[in-house]
C-alpha cells in the first residue's frame, strides 16, 4: 500500500471493506429482506423473492397483542439492568486486578473465567431448585441477577484486558493530583477506557439480550424476555420464513442499533500522545 | 511497580465483590451439581433413588457418544478458533483505517454478533443451506450443480462455519478497540526502521495486540465449549454422533432423559475438559496476559 | 549521505498553519542544526521530511528525488523521536537492531552492531531490559542507538540529548560529531540547547512562528543576526534590548548588546545600574541589574564578589551593539 | 381494570397453529369467567416439553395448564404429578373419540383433555399419479407406494416420489420410523423388555426406508421434519407423503398451498397382507399438574378449550376446515365438518389405531409411534440419529440398527428394565 | 512547606539496588536540587517520596509524620513527571484544573487559577488543545502547571525543563526562582542542566549509581568538591583530570583544573598544548587540546582567534588546583 495515492488507498480500502461488511451482514440483509416479503412470497427463488412486493403483513402477524411489548420490555430490563450492574462490580475488579498486580493475579483472572466453564445444561436442575426455594423463578430481578454473573467473568476479562493498555503514569499523575480511588476510577480510568468500557457495555448486552438458556428455563409468563418470543416462532407447524424472519428482525433491532451506537463510541480511539 | 499498601488494601476491597458473587455463583450450583453427580436421581422416574457412587460417570463415560463428542468438542473449538482469529484481525485492520462509509461497514460487520444465536442457526439452516429451498441449493441449481446437504453430509464444517460467522465481529470488536490504544508513533517509527506493512503487523501490532488476542482466545474458548443452542436447532448433534459436543451430550442426559444425576456427572467432565483446555491455553498465551 | 531540498513546504492542521511555505536547502553531508522556540514547528517540519505526516503544500527532494508522496520507509531516512516512540514489547536490544533486522540483515550482523552500538551508549548493561524499565535518559538513549544502527541516507534527530545530563550530553556530543565526520551522512538535529547549536551545526535554521529567520554558520548568526528575533533567540543569557532616547540617539528603534559585551565595572562607565540578583554558575556569574536603559544582564567570569543592591557602571562594547529598526531588522554596523 | 379479585392462570403450550387460533379466541373464555386472567407461555415443542417437564419434576409451581402429548400423560399421571379432571355433564366426555380419551386414561381416570388428535396417513399428488396413469388405493400397502414413487419421481423437475421425515428425534423420524416398523412386524421391545432392534423385520423395514427415500426421497431428508416435509408438499415437490392426519388440512389450504386441490388421500400402508398398518395415534391435551393453587380456574380453561362449544366457536369464526380436529365424536357427524376430504379419513385412522396392541407381537408398552414409558425420550433420540446417520450415508442400515440395538440395551439396563 | 526527612531510604528493583539505603534532609522552605547521570535513581527518588514506589527499607517523613505507607494522594505532594503523564482525554484547561477539581474547589476558581497559571506558562493559546495537539514544550508546560495550580507542601519536579528552548528555560527558572521566594514552598528538583542546578539550588544533592555523593550549597560544591566524581559532574565542560608525575610532584594522585581556570597564552606557560577542535558557542569558546598532561579543555571568552593545529601554552591557576587521592577523594588545598 505504501506507493498507492492516497486517494487510491482509500478506494481500494472501501471496496474491500464494503465487501467483506457485506458478505459477513447478507445472511442478516438477506433475512431483513425476507421479513418484508409475503409468506408465499417468502418460499420462492432469491429471485422471486427480490422481486417480490413488500408487505408488513408478517410484523403484524406477530406483534398483535402484547405478545411482543412484554417481553420485549422485559428484555430491556434485563439486559440493561444485567450490563449496568456487571459493569458496576466489573470496573472496580479489572480496575484492581489491571492495576495492582500480585503474585495471584493470573491465577485469580483464570478462576474467574472458571465461573463459566460449568456447562448451563448441566447445572439446571440445582439451579432451578435454587431459583424455586429462593421464589425468584419468574421473576426479572431473578434473571437480572443470572444474566449478570454470566456476563460477570466477560466483562472482567475485557476490562482487565482495556485498563492494562492505560499507561500507569497517569494513574500514578492523578494519585499525585490528589484524586482517590473513586475520583481515579470516575475521572481518570472511566474516560480513558471509554472504548473499551463501551465495548464490553456493548458485549455484555449483546450477550444479555441474547441469553437464551437461564431466561427461557428461568422464567414463565411474568419476565420472559425476547428469547422467549424466539422460541414462540421457530417451527410452528409449517415453515413461516417470512414470519421467523420479522420476528428475528424485532429482536435483534434493538442490539442492531445499540451496535450502531455503539461503535461509534468506540471509534473515538485515543492516543497516548501524553506519555513519551 | 508493586503499589503500596494502602493501595494494595482499596484493590482488595474493590475485588470483593465480584469474586464473592462469583464464587458464590460457582461453588453452590458446582458443589450442588457434584452431589448431584454421586446420586441417583432422575426427575421423570420415581426409581430407586440414592446414592450411586461413581455410577454417574461410569455411565457418562462409556455412552458411544463420549469419546466422539470428546473429539468434536475440540475440533469446533480449535475449528471456530482457527477461521475468527485470522479474519477478525484481517477485518479489524480494514476497519482501522478510514474509508468512505467505514461507520456502517462496522455495523455490518458486528451484526451478525448481535442476532441470537438461536435465530442465526434457524436463520442459516432454513433460508442458507436447506438443500431444497435454500439460497445456496438456488445458487448450485442455477450453476448447474447438485446442491450440497451441508448439515447431514458435513455438519462438523457446517457447524463450525456457522459459529466463525457469528464470533468473528466479537474478535473483530476486540482488536478493533485494542489497535485503538497502540501509540501511533511508535508505528510512525516502525515505518522509519523500513518495516513494511507485513514487518508492521508481525513485530508491533501483533505483540500490541497479543492480550486482546489472549483475551478473545480465551472467552470464546469458554463460549464455544458450552454451544447448545446453534447445535439443538441445526443438527440435533447428528446424523449419529457426528455433531454431538460434550455439552451436547451434557444435554441429552439431563433434559432430553431428565437425569440430572448422570448429567450432573457429565458437567463435571465438561468443567474438567474445559479447564485442561484453558490450562492448556494459558501455556500457549499466558505470556501475552502478563506482559 | 543525501542532499535535502524542501521548496514551498508548509503545513496546515486544520485552520492553524503550523509551517509556512518554506525553501531549504540541507547540502549533502551537511549538518544542519534548526531551533525554535517551543511549538514553532520543529518537530512539524522534521516529520514532514521523513514522510510521517501528509504536506499541506510544497515538494520535499532527497537527491533530487520528489519524496512528496514516497512513504516513510521508502525514504530512507533514520529518525530519533522527540517522545523516543521505544517498542514497549521489545527489550533494548530488540530495540535497536530492530531496522537491521527490517533491512534482513543476518543475525551475527546485527547482534554485534547492536552491541557496539550500544556500548558507544553506554546501554551495555539494560540490553535485556523492557522501555519500562529504564529511566529517561536510557530511553532516550535506546532511540539513538535505534537510528545510529542504521547506515541512512540521513539523520534525522528530533532534540536527541534533551534528557541527558551534562557529562553525558558533552559526550554524546562529542560522539555526534565524530560520527558525522566518520560518516558525512546529512544531519538535520532540532535542540533547544545553545551550546549543542553552537557546537555541532555547520549551519543553523532559526525557526519561529512556522518561518524561517535566518539561515547560517553559527557564530554568523550570534554576531550578525539579521533581525532582533535571532538575536535574542541565540546566546543565553538573551541579549539586552535597549529602546528609548539612548537608541534613538544612535539611530536606531532598538540596541542590542549581549550579557558579555557589557563591561561592568566598580568606578566610571557609561550606565549606572543596581545589582539586582547574581546568579553564580562557578565558571561565569549573572549579574541582574536595573538601570536607566531598562533592566540589564551581565556576564562575568567566575564569581563576583559583588552582593544585591550595590550600584556598578555599565559600557557597552561600541563593536558588538547590535542596531534594530521598528520592524525589528537589524542595521548595518555603525562605521566608527 | 375491575377492581374483583382476579385469579390469573399460567397457560403452557406450543405454538402450533390450532393452539394459536386458541389464543385469539380467548374473549370468548374471558366473556364467560371474567374474574380469570390467562398468560401465555408459548413455546416451541421440545423447548415446551423440557420447560414443562422439568417444572413439574421439580415442584416449580410455574404453570396451572400444560399442553403435553399423549406420551407424558400416562406417565405423568401414574407419578401423580397431574390433577385427575372431572368435567360436569354438558362436557360430555363421552363423546370424546375412544382411542384418544384411552390414552389419557390411567387406571380409569382421565388425566388431560385432549386439545386435538392425530393419526397418520398417505398423502399424495392426485395429479402427478393421474399424470403416470397409476392409482393409488384406499388402503395401500409399501409395494404400491413404492411402485407409484417410481413412477412419478423426476429429479430435473424438482419433483420427489416419496416424501418421509429422516430428521433425527423421537418425535420426528422415530415416530415414522416405528410406526413402518410396526407394520412389517417390528417391534421395540419384548415382552421382556429386550430391544428387538436385531431382528430381520426392523432390517427389514429401515433397509425399505433408505432404499426409497434414496431413490425417491429429497435432497436433505436427514434434517427434515414435519414441518419441513410439509412446506415441500405444499410447494409441489412431494409426490406422496405419508405423516400425520392433521396435515391433511394444511395442503388441502390454498391460501398456504400450492398443490391444495391436487391432494389425495389414503390409509397409511402396510405390508402386503400386513395387519397392522403404519399408523399411528397422537393428541395435544391440556392438563393441570398436581401443585396448581388455582386448579378451579385452570380447569374451567380446559373445560372451555376442550368442549364441544370451542369447536362451534372455531367453527364460526374461521370456518370448520380449521376446527381442531381428532377429538370429538360429534364433530365427525356434523354435515359441514364431514363433507371436509380428510375428515372422513382422519376419523378412520384415528377409529383404527390401537396404542395397547401397536405391533403384530405382543409388547409391554403402550404407544404406537412410542414407548410410553420415561427412558423413551433420551433413547429414542438416540436411536433417531443412528437411523439419521443411515439415510445421511455415514453408517449402513446394519451398522445403525446395531449401535441402536446396543444403546438401547444399555439404556434399558441403567434403567432397570433388564439386569 | 513542610520537611521532608529521609531515613535509609533503600529501593531494589528485584535484586537491583537502585538506591542504597540514604539518609537526607529537605528542610521546610527550602529549594534543593538533584543532580546525578542518567540512571543514578533521581526519578525513583522522587517516586519513593511521592509514593508511587513501595520503599524496599527506610521510613519517609514529612513534617514529622511517617508517611512511608500513606497513599500518594494522602501525601499532599505536587508532582512533574519526567515523561509528563497528561491526561489524554482531558483538554489542557482540564489537566491543569484536574488537581484544584479533586480538591473540590469551586467552578469559577478554577477558571480562574488555570488561566492564571497557563499565561504565566504562555499556554494561553492551548487552554482547548488535547494533549496529542502539543509540541513536546507545550506538553511540558501543561505538566508544570498542573503542578503549580496547587498548593502542595511540596513540589516535587523531576527535569521539568528538559524540552524547553533555552529562553523559554531561562524564563521558567526565573519563575520557579519567583516562585519559590514568594510562596516558600519545599521544592524538590531533578534536573541535568547545570545552570538551573547552579542558579536555582539552595543546596545540591549529588546522587550516583544510587548513593548520595555529597550534598551542599551550589558553589560551595563547584568550588570544593568532596570528591572526584562530584568534581567531574558539576561545570561544563567537565573538568581536566591530570594523572602520572605531574599529579605525584604534587603528592597527588590525580589533579584537578576546570576549563576556565587554565590560562591560554600564545607565548609563554606551564604546558604546551597543540590546538584539536575549536568550539565556539559566541560568548565563550572551549578548546580542546592535547598535551604531555593528557586531552585537555580550556575556556576562552568571546572568540579565540586560534585555529585548529596551532600551539598554544597553558597556565592552570593555582589557587583553583583540585587534588585527589587513589580512592578520587579530594585532598586538601595545599597551602601556597
Ligand atoms: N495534531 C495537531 N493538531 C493541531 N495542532 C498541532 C498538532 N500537532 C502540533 N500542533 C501544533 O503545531 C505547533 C508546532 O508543533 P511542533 O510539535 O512542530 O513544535 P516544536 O517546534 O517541535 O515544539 P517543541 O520544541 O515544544 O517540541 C504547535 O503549536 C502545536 O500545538
Ligand atoms: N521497573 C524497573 N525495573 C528495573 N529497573 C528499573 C526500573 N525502573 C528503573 N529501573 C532502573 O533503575 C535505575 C534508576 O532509574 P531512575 O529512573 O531513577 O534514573 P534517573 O536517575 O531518573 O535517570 P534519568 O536521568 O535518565 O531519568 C536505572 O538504571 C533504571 O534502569
Ligand atoms: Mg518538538
Ligand atoms: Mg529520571
Amino acid at each position: 500500500m505504501s506507493s498507492l495515492s492516497p486517494l487510491l488507498r482509500k478506494a481500494a480500502l472501501t471496496l474491500l471493506g464494503w465487501s467483506v461488511g457485506l458478505t459477513l451482514a447478507f445472511p442478516i440483509l438477506w433475512t431483513a429482506l425476507v421479513s418484508f416479503r409475503s409468506e408465499a412470497d417468502a418460499l420462492g427463488a432469491p429471485a422471486a423473492v427480490l422481486a417480490a412486493p413488500f408487505t408488513l403483513e408478517s410484523y403484524a402477524a406477530i406483534t398483535a397483542g402484547t405478545r411482543f411489548t412484554a417481553p420485549f420490555v422485559n428484555s430491556v430490563l434485563i439486559a440493561g439492568g444485567a450490563t449496568a450492574l456487571a459493569l458496576l462490580v466489573a470496573l472496580p475488579a479489572a480496575w484492581a486486578l489491571a492495576l495492582f498486580p500480585g503474585p495471584r493475579t493470573k491465577a485469580l483472572l483464570m478462576t474467574i473465567l472458571g465461573t463459566r466453564m460449568m456447562p448451563a445444561v448441566g447445572v439446571l436442575v440445582p439451579v432451578y431448585l435454587l431459583f424455586r426455594d429462593l421464589g425468584l423463578l419468574d421473576s426479572r430481578a431473578g434473571l437480572i441477577v443470572v444474566v449478570m454473573l454470566t456476563n460477570l467473568p466477560v466483562a472482567i476479562w475485557m476490562l482487565y484486558g482495556h485498563l492494562r493498555e492505560i499507561p500507569g503514569e497517569i494513574f500514578e499523575a492523578a494519585r499525585m493530583d490528589g484524586a482517590g480511588p473513586g475520583a481515579e476510577l470516575r475521572h481518570v480510568i472511566a474516560p480513558l477506557a471509554a472504548p473499551g468500557i463501551a465495548a464490553t457495555a456493548l458485549l455484555c448486552l449483546i450477550l444479555g439480550w441474547n441469553e437464551a438458556f437461564w431466561t427461557l428455563n428461568l422464567s414463565a409468563a411474568k419476565a420472559a424476555p425476547l428469547s422467549a418470543f424466539i422460541a414462540a416462532q421457530a417451527s410452528p407447524e409449517g415453515l413461516f420464513h417470512a414470519r421467523l424472519c420479522a420476528a428475528a428482525m424485532l429482536a435483534s433491532l434493538p442490539v442492531l442499533g445499540l451496535g450502531w451506537i455503539g461503535q461509534r463510541a468506540l471509534v473515538r480511539g485515543l492516543t497516548f500522545g501524553a506519555v513519551k | 511497580m508493586p503499589p503500596p499498601p494502602a493501595s494494595r488494601r482499596t484493590a482488595r476491597l474493590m475485588l470483593a465483590p465480584a469474586l464473592g458473587m462469583l464464587a458464590g455463583w460457582m461453588l453452590v450450583p458446582l458443589a450442588m451439581t457434584l452431589w448431584f453427580s454421586l446420586q441417583r436421581y432422575t426427575l421423570i422416574t420415581s426409581g430407586a433413588q440414592g446414592f450411586a457412587g461413581l455410577e454417574n460417570y461410569r455411565y457418562f463415560i462409556t455412552d458411544p457418544a463420549f469419546a466422539p463428542s470428546l473429539g468434536n468438542t475440540l475440533a469446533l473449538v480449535l475449528g471456530v478458533l482457527a477461521l475468527t482469529l485470522p479474519g477478525g484481525l484481517g477485518i479489524a485492520l480494514v476497519l482501522a483505517q478510514p474509508f468512505w462509509g467505514r461507520g456502517v461497514v462496522r455495523a455490518l460487520v458486528l451484526a451478525p454478533f448481535f442476532i441470537m444465536p438461536s435465530v442465526s442457526a434457524l436463520v442459516w439452516k432454513t433460508m442458507l443451506l436447506h438443500p431444497m429451498s435454500g439460497l445456496l441449493a438456488h445458487l448450485a441449481r442455477s450453476l448447474g450443480l447438485q446442491p450440497f446437504d451441508f448439515l447431514s453430509q458435513a455438519p462438523l464444517a457446517t457447524l463450525i462455519a456457522l459459529l466463525a460467522w457469528q464470533w468473528v465481529p466479537f474478535v473483530a470488536l476486540i482488536l478493533l478497540t485494542a489497535l485503538q490504544s497502540l501509540d501511533p508513533a511508535q508505528i510512525e517509527a516502525a515505518r522509519l526502521d523500513g518495516a513494511g506493512p507485513a514487518a508492521r503487523l508481525r513485530h508491533l501490532i501483533l505483540p500490541h495486540l497479543g492480550r486482546a488476542i489472549a483475551v478473545a482466545v480465551l472467552i470464546q474458548t469458554i463460549f464455544l465449549l458450552s454451544t447448545f443452542a446453534e447445535i439443538l436447532v441445526t443438527t440435533n448433534g447428528g446424523p449419529g454422533t457426528a455433531s454431538t459436543t460434550l455439552t451436547y451430550l451434557v444435554y441429552i442426559q439431563s433434559l432430553l432423559q431428565f437425569d440430572p444425576g448422570t448429567g450432573a456427572a457429565g458437567g463435571i467432565l465438561a468443567v474438567l475438559l474445559a479447564n485442561a483446555v484453558a490450562i492448556f491455553l494459558m501455556r500457549l498465551i499466558g505470556r501475552a496476559l502478563e506482559r | 549521505m543525501a542532499e535535502i531540498l524542501l521548496e514551498g513546504l508548509s503545513k496546515r492542521f486544520g485552520t492553524e498553519e503550523v509551517l509556512a511555505p518554506l525553501d531549504l536547502t540541507i547540502a549533502e553531508g551537511s549538518f544542519v542544526v534548526v531551533v525554535g522556540p517551543s511549538g514553532c514547528g520543529k518537530t512539524t517540519l522534521l516529520r514532514l521530511i521523513a514522510g510521517l505526516e501528509e504536506v499541506s503544500s510544497g515538494r520535499v527532494l532527497i537527491d533530487g528525488r520528489d519524496v512528496t508522496h514516497t512513504a516513510a520507509a521508502a525514504r530512507g531516512l533514520a529518525m530519533v523521536f522527540q517522545s523516543h516512540a521505544l517498542y514497549p514489547h521489545m527489550n533494548v536490544r530488540e530495540n535497536i537492531g530492530f531496522p537491521l533486522k527490517m533491512a534482513g540483515r543476518p543475525a551475527p550482523e546485527i547482534a554485534a552492531r547492536v552491541q557496539a552500538v550500544a556500548s558507544q551508549l553506554g546501554l551495555g548493561d539494560c540490553l535485556a531490559r523492557k522501555p519500562c524499565q529504564l529511566s529517561g535518559g536510557e530511553r532516550q538513549r535506546v532511540a539513538i542507538g535505534r537510528a545510529l544502527v542504521r547506515a541512512p541516507a540521513a539523520f534525522l534527530l528530533d532534540e536527541p540529548l534533551s534528557s541527558l545530563d551534562a557529562e553525558l550530553r558533552a559526550r554524546m556530543r562529542l560522539e555526534l560529531a565524530r560520527l558525522h565526520r566518520a560518516l558525512r551522512t546529512t544531519m538535520l538535529l532540532v535542540t533547544h540547547d545553545q551550546i549543542e547549536a553552537m557546537t555541532l551545526a555547520e549551519q543553523i535554521v532559526v525557526l519561529n512562528a512556522g518561518r524561517v529567520e535566518q539561515t547560517g554558520a553559527p557564530l554568523a548568526l550570534y554576531h550578525a543576526p539579521c533581525n532582533r528575533f535571532v538575536a535574542g533567540f541565540l546566546g543565553s543569557p538573551t541579549m539586552n534590548f535597549i529602546e528609548g532616547p539612548e537608541a534613538e540617539r544612535q539611530g536606531a528603534h532598538a540596541l542590542g548588546i549581549r550579557p558579555e559585551h557589557l563591561r561592568v565595572t566598580r568606578a566610571q562607565g557609561l550606565w549606572p545600574g543596581r545589582v539586582d540578583v547574581i546568579e553564580a554558575l562557578g565558571a561565569e556569574s549573572f549579574l541582574h541589574l536595573s538601570s536607566g536603559q531598562g533592566r540589564l544582564v551581565a556576564r562575568l567570569d567566575g564569581s563576583a564578589d559583588l552582593r544585591p543592591g550595590e550600584t556598578v557602571w555599565l559600557t557597552p562594547a561600541p563593536a558588538h551593539l547590535h542596531r534594530f529598526d521598528a520592524a525589528g531588522r537589524a542595521l548595518p554596523q555603525r562605521p566608527g | 381494570s375491575a377492581p374483583r379479585a382476579e385469579t390469573t392462570i399460567t397457560v403452557a403450550t406450543v405454538n402450533n397453529g390450532d393452539m394459536i387460533r386458541m389464543q385469539h379466541m380467548i374473549g370468548d373464555f374471558q366473556a364467560r369467567h371474567p374474574d380469570i386472567r390467562v398468560d401465555w407461555v408459548v413455546l416451541e415443542e421440545n423447548l415446551l416439553r423440557q420447560r414443562v417437564t422439568t417444572d413439574i419434576a421439580t415442584h416449580g409451581g410455574q404453570f396451572d395448564v400444560m399442553t403435553i402429548g399423549t406420551y407424558e400423560v400416562p406417565i405423568w399421571g401414574r407419578q401423580g404429578w397431574l390433577l385427575p379432571l372431572e368435567f360436569d355433564a354438558a362436557y360430555d366426555v363421552d363423546d370424546l373419540l375412544p382411542p384418544i380419551r384411552d390414552g389419557l386414561t390411567v387406571e380409569g381416570q382421565l388425566y388431560a383433555a385432549p386439545f386435538y388428535g392425530e393419526s397418520a396417513i398417505t398423502l399424495y399428488r392426485r395429479d402427478l399419479l393421474a399424470a403416470a396413469g397409476i392409482t393409488l388405493p384406499d388402503a395401500p400397502d409399501w409395494d404400491a407406494i413404492r411402485a407409484a414413487a417410481a413412477a412419478i419421481t423426476d429429479r430435473t423437475a424438482g419433483i420427489y416420489g416419496l416424501c418421509l421425515r429422516g430428521k433425527p428425534g423421537w418425535g420426528e423420524n422415530v415416530a415414522l420410523l416405528t410406526a413402518m416398523a410396526n407394520s412389517y412386524g417390528a417391534r421395540w421391545f419384548d415382552m421382556g423388555w429386550h430391544p428387538q432392534f436385531d431382528t430381520p423385520a426392523w432390517a427389514a423395514a429401515l433397509r425399505d426406508y433408505l432404499d426409497m427415500m434414496r431413490l425417491y426421497g429429497p435432497p436433505g431428508a436427514a434434517n427434515n421434519g414435519f414441518n419441513e416435509t410439509l412446506t415441500l408438499f405444499e410447494q409441489g415437490h412431494c409426490g406422496i407423503w405419508i405423516d400425520a392426519t392433521v396435515a391433511a388440512s394444511f395442503v388441502t389450504d390454498p391460501t398456504q398451498s400450492s398443490v391444495a386441490e391436487h391432494v389425495g388421500f389414503a390409509l397409511a400402508p402396510n405390508r402386503p397382507g400386513g395387519t397392522k398398518r403404519a399408523s399411528w395415534l397422537w393428541a395435544w391435551t391440556l392438563a393441570i399438574p398436581a401443585g396448581s393453587q388455582k386448579a378451579e380456574a385452570a380447569r374451567a380453561f380446559v373445560a372451555w378449550a376442550t368442549s364441544k362449544e370451542y369447536l362451534a366457536l372455531v367453527a364460526e369464526q374461521e370456518g370448520w376446515a380449521h376446527a381442531p380436529p381428532g377429538t370429538r365424536r360429534s364433530l365427525y357427524a356434523q354435515p359441514e365438518y364431514h363433507a371436509l376430504p380428510f375428515a372422513e379419513i382422519t376419523l378412520h385412522a384415528i377409529s383404527e389405531a390401537d396404542p395397547v396392541h401397536p405391533t403384530v407381537d405382543p409388547v409391554p408398552y403402550i404407544g404406537m409411534q412410542f414407548v410410553a414409558i420415561p427412558e423413551f425420550q433420551a433413547i429414542g433420540t438416540a436411536v433417531g440419529q443412528q437411523f439419521a446417520a443411515a439415510l445421511a450415508g455415514t453408517l449402513s442400515a446394519e451398522e445403525a440398527l446395531a449401535a441402536s440395538q446396543q444403546l438401547t440395551l444399555r439404556a434399558m439396563k441403567k434403567a432397570g428394565y433388564i439386569r
